[in-house]
């Protein structure tokens, strides 16, 4: 897979999800259309994560701390929705900022297990602060973000599930494309060199854990985004163990960028799109979707560790050794 | 803090019962992780197999409580070791594939025992009845026998790897694979070991769990978070770290929540554990 | 012969690191592979103790074809390596990394005789049983690094780079007990690229480049002719 | 250049130097020698600030950076060739290059984000002929776009000096450049250091086993035995003294 494949899925996801919002017409596929689009962003800020070979097991965390700080904003201290949404990025931003030279001093398994635990930790203050968070019954009523008129689209009412789809679609687009563009630029090379050889890249000048950390924020800001995104779609939050905070839902975003293939800034997006397809189709039988989307999971790591986007690139090798005899 | 003494007396029994639980959790991951190298996420669900399979065998085949912990603790060794065998032995990472596998795992599972088990709580007979008076508190028979069942085998996994040349060439072909390899150290076999100790005694602390608490197929969920704090705590896979670390999150889940409610005590190992690693980014016991 | 390789190639993905090679040591010989890092040594002893798959070729041992065992079974046969860093067990006592070095003897009494053994000829570690092998100095962990591949009685003793790191006393020290064992009736494979220190110590030499024998022949020949004069001694 | 003052670094029980002073003047090749855990590499990281000391102060020209961290060091001018983590494997050698001139490429934040715009390209352009340079001096200039993995040994460890000549640096600490070396190879390094000194006015810090090597290149040597400094003073003199000899050398030339 060469380097243009990533713009293009970039477009092509751009493309038939617009598309797919207008054929979609009822509220059902709309709902699942809206988690797809937010769980693309998490799973492609996750990933951001990876570049420098790190794996976060609590990125949920983040995605907690967003929705809650958003719908609270919203509601206690009657902040405009939009103003509400950059700022529980902001909010995860600066806690990862916080916690950021603690955690990343540790690499490998051991940042994985403190990413955990953080996770974990958040969702029990989420469950154990009533005062703030409504305890174990959750935040109920939190608004959307309402009617708005806009310079040449006129009003329009975001309430509705159509014109929500549309409106986190661009979100979502946004973030993608500042992630690309991330990806792109030269800290991302840094990012690189700091991987490869950490002790010389300081010894050149590069502030290894600096750029740990701002990655680290980077990601975050991005998993808050998706956190309020999805706070004002549901329109109530809740922290069981199974709901979309507890430690299944990281463990599902991991398997989505493992599947698509981490190495690929399209990874996530492939992998996201293709689970949550397979798992909507099992629908039917609601209980075994965790069973099904485990097993794909192991077959995939077992036998295609470069994940789906790394197909073609298997395909080639294949090729070029059945030339070779 | 102005708590009537019998209560601390209380609040220090429970906690060390957690403590005790927690070491046998700990004690297995860390053993996994120092010889095999890999995070083994489904070892909260290795726990809550272990415990429903005591209950199927004491419960509905009316076995002793006992014998069906010991059948229970083999039958997990013996799947640990399938484990091994047929997924992380395949594992071309040392991180991320086995993280994913075992994250598969836990989804297979968790859901597999939903349908196979139901989701209503059940529970195993307790390991003894009634209580008995120290320093004027009431203790449950039952906790104090759920420790000590702890403490003994962790002492016998201690004597196992500082006695037996088994056990000494487990502790080396964690501290350098490749050395012990050319010592004539078989690798696989030691993983095999890892993963059949390491899931015995997960099957004993869910058994013990099941006893003092309820059964469910999310049960794991909690031990693994706790497990792995306390790896974390204790030092890069040090067994000592473990015991100690599993006593000391054992302990704080024992006195935190009475003393300071539940928020304080939802975030207290994670400050713990962030405090230790700021001053020790090895842990307490963890070596250079 | 003790110990022959034919043919070796090994290829690690894409890469050819070792080309083409045979050598052979016979029995209570000092047989040394020289080269400069990346001429393919450490590859090849990884290949001869099983811990790297061969692309081509056959390696044998005491008449028996090895290439196909598992490293714990080569090691049982009789050929022990010291790897390169000393592959000691860094937060274990002296003793228990000597034990260790015994671990395919059954037998406990004749691990007690060997501990003995090894203790007679480096005094300096008995003084030291219960020193943890990482604060020792770098050259008494070789120095432990080569008693515990003793205690598994090897017939053919493998030292990747001995020298490597140690200053030139310590050197010295190395050579005298590589002689040493080799006095016992051990063959020793030597791999190092101090060529001085390596050839004046074996009867045979192999001098490796870029994953070919280049050179090869009596030792005390190709210490004294041009090309490794040019090449290694730097004269 | 760079002064040590009572340098001391202590791990857990173990001292690994005790009370060091190093005086390193201009335009020096000095070496830092020893046998194994005398505390040489312990030194080493001291000074490029991957460690720090338990007491003591380092001054680098007239400067206290005794807790400085490596990143602000190498801003100030002293850079180091690893012994291991020698060069950035996924990356070409030309790249590995304009890496060690990050410090002197003046991107600004348009420049980091938009690498395809004009601008960019053509600050990209004169990275890419100072690259060129330093590669052609370290001898690889036929090698620019060959992935830095895949060279030879020997032309990984000079790339390695290629990237720390990069950072611009007044002082460049070397760990064992020569390890692993063919005579050949050996010959060609030290031939560079040299130049390095004699053209580009750099101070050297070597630390090293091969006292060939050591004899042939340094002005000044300080012999380290557990953590304490026993010798200082003209490599020819030191290594007759009879401390050394009996510490590092051994009593006489025979075996080897």
């Amino acid at each position: 897979m060469n380097k243009k494949t990533n713009t293009m899925i970039i477009l092509l996801f751009t493309l038939v999800s617009f598309l797919a919002g207008r054929w979609a017409g009822n509220d059902y596929l709309l709902s699942v259309l809206i988690l797809i689009a937010i769980n693309v962003l998490m799973a492609c800020s996750l990933r951001t994560i990876f570049i420098l070979e790190q794996i976060s097991l609590g990125h949920v965390g983040f995605a907690l701390i967003g929705a809650y700080s958003s719908a609270l904003m919203v509601m206690k201290l009657n902040i405009s929705f939009w103003l509400a949404l950059p700022l529980s990025g902001s909010i995860c931003a600066l806690t990862a900022l916080l916690l950021g030279y603690p955690f990343l001093r540790l690499k490998g398994i051991y940042f994985a297990i403190l990413t955990f635990m953080l996770a974990e930790s958040l969702r029990l203050i989420a469950y154990n602060w009533r005062s703030l968070t409504g305890g174990q019954f959750g935040l109920t009523d939190i608004p959307g973000p309402g009617t708005i008129g806009l310079p040449f689209l006129g009003t329009i009412d975001f309430d509705t599930m159509e014109n929500y789809y549309y409106l986190t679609l661009m979100v979502v687009i946004l973030s993608i494309l500042v992630l690309f563009f991330i990806e792109k630029s030269h800290l991302n090379v840094k990012w690189r060199a700091i991987k490869d050889a950490e002790s010389l890249a300081q010894s050149v000048g590069m502030n290894a854990i600096l750029h740990r950390i701002m990655n680290f924020v980077i990601a975050s800001f991005f998993a808050g985004i998706g956190g309020a995104l999805f706070a004002h779609y549901q329109k109530g939050l809740s922290v069981e163990v199974t709901s979309r905070f507890g430690i299944m839902a990281s463990i599902y975003l991991l398997v989505y960028v493992v599947i698509g293939g981490k190495e690929k800034f399209s990874g996530p997006i492939v992998g996201t799109i293709v689970l949550m397809m397979i798992s909507e189709f099992a629908r039917s039988f609601e209980e075994y979707r965790p069973i099904i989307i485990g097993f794909i999971a192991i077959i995939v790591v077992l036998f295609l560790p470069e994940g789906v986007t790394g197909i073609p690139e298997r395909l080639t090798r294949l090729k070029q050794q059945l030339k070779k005899g | 803090m102005a708590l009537p003494f019998q209560v601390w007396v209380q609040i220090i029994i429970n906690g060390l019962s957690l403590g005790g639980l927690y070491v046998l959790i700990a004690l297995g991951l860390t053993l996994i992780l120092s010889i095999m190298g890999i995070l083994q996420l489904a070892h909260g669900e290795v726990y809550m197999l272990g415990a429903y399979a005591v209950y199927y065998l004491a419960v509905k085949m009316g076995i002793n409580v006992y014998a069906a912990i010991l059948f229970s603790m083999f039958l997990m060794a013996g799947f640990g070791m399938l484990m091994e065998r047929f997924l992380f032995r395949r594992c071309e990472d040392k991180v991320l594939s086995p993280i994913i596998i075992s994250t598969g795992l836990t989804l297979i599972l968790q859901a597999g025992a939903v349908i196979v088990f139901g989701l209503y709580e059940r529970s195993i007979p307790r390991l003894s009845e009634g209580s008995f008076e120290l320093m004027g508190v009431f203790v449950p028979k039952d906790r104090m026998v759920a420790m000590v069942i702890s403490a003994c085998m962790a002492y016998m996994l201690y004597l196992f790897l500082k006695r037996t040349k088994l056990g000494l060439g487990m502790v080396a072909s964690a501290q350098n694979p490749q050395a012990a390899q050319l010592k004539g150290i078989d690798p696989h076999k030691m993983s095999l070991l890892a993963m059949a100790i390491g899931s015995g005694f997960a099957a004993a602390g869910g058994a013990m769990a099941g006893s003092i608490l309820m059964l469910t197929p999310f049960m794991g969920t909690l031990p693994l978070v706790k497990g792995l704090a306390i790896i974390v705590l204790g030092g890069m896979g040090s067994l000592s770290g473990a015991v100690f670390g599993g006593i000391l999150i054992g302990l704080i889940d024992g006195i935190v929540p009475v003393l300071f409610g539940p928020l304080t005590a939802s975030l207290a190992p994670l400050v713990i554990v962030i405090i230790i690693l700021l001053i020790r980014p090895q842990g307490l016991f963890g070596h250079e | 012969m003790l110990f022959e390789i034919k043919n070796l190639k090994v290829q690690y993905g894409g890469a050819v690191i070792i080309k083409e090679m045979s050598m052979a040591v016979e029995e209570k010989q000092i047989v040394t592979l020289i080269g400069s890092n990346g001429a393919g040594k450490t590859t090849t002893l990884k290949a001869i103790s099983g811990l790297k798959d061969l692309t081509a070729g056959k390696i044998f041992f005491r008449g028996e074809r090895i290439d196909t065992l598992q490293p714990q079974e080569i090691v049982k046969r009789g050929l022990v390596q010291v790897p390169e860093g000393r592959g000691l067990f860094p937060y274990m006592t002296v003793m228990e990394n000597l034990r260790l070095g015994a671990f395919i003897k059954k037998d406990q009494k004749k691990t007690d005789d060997m501990l003995e053994w090894v203790f007679d000829r480096f005094p300096k570690l008995k003084m030291r049983v219960a020193q943890i092998a990482s604060t020792m100095s770098g050259g008494e962990q070789q120095m432990l690094a080569i008693a515990c591949a003793l205690m598994a009685e090897p017939k053919l003793l493998l030292l990747d780079e001995p020298s490597t790191g140690l200053s030139p006393l310590m050197v010295k020290e190395i050579g005298k007990v590589v002689r040493d064992i080799n006095e016992t009736g051990t063959a020793v494979l030597l791999v190092e690229q101090n060529a001085q220190l390596a050839l004046s110590l074996a009867q045979k030499g192999y001098v490796m480049e870029t994953g070919r024998i280049v050179q090869q022949g009596d030792a005390s020949a190709l210490l004294k002719s041009d090309y490794i004069k040019k090449a290694y001694l730097g004269k | 250049m760079l002064k040590i003052k009572n340098l001391s670094k202590r791990f857990g029980g173990i001292q690994a130097v005790t009370e060091l002073d190093i005086d390193i003047k201009e335009r020096q090749i000095f070496g830092l020698i020893g046998p194994n855990g005398a505390g040489k590499s312990t030194t080493l990281n001291m000074i490029d600030g991957s460690l720090f000391p338990t007491t003591g102060t380092i001054i680098f020209k007239e400067e206290n950076i005794t807790h400085q961290r490596p990143c602000s060091r190498a801003g100030k001018g002293i850079a180091r060739v690893f012994q291991k983590d020698v060069l950035f494997s996924s990356f070409s050698a030309r790249e590995n290059i304009k890496l060690g001139l990050h410090l002197h490429s003046n991107l600004g934040l348009k420049e980091i984000f938009f690498p395809w715009s004009a601008i960019s390209k053509k600050k990209d352009r004169i990275l890419d002929e100072k690259a060129m340079e330093i590669l052609k001096f370290v001898r690889l200039g036929e090698k620019a776009d060959e992935m830095a993995i895949n060279l030879p040994h020997g032309n990984q460890r000079a790339l390695g000096l290629g990237i720390a000549m990069a950072t611009g640096c007044d002082m460049l600490l070397l760990d064992e450049p020569l390890t692993g070396m063919n005579a050949q190879e050996t010959d060609q390094m030290m031939e560079m250091i040299t130049t390095l000194r004699d053209e580009k006015n750099l101070t050297i810090v070597i630390v090293e086993h091969n006292i060939k090597a050591v004899l042939g290149l340094c002005d000044q040597v300080v012999v380290l035995d557990f953590g304490k400094k026993i010798a200082q003073g003209d490599p020819d003199m030191v290594v007759e003294m009879p401390n050394v000899i009996e510490a590092w050398l051994g009593a006489e030339q025979d075996a080897v």
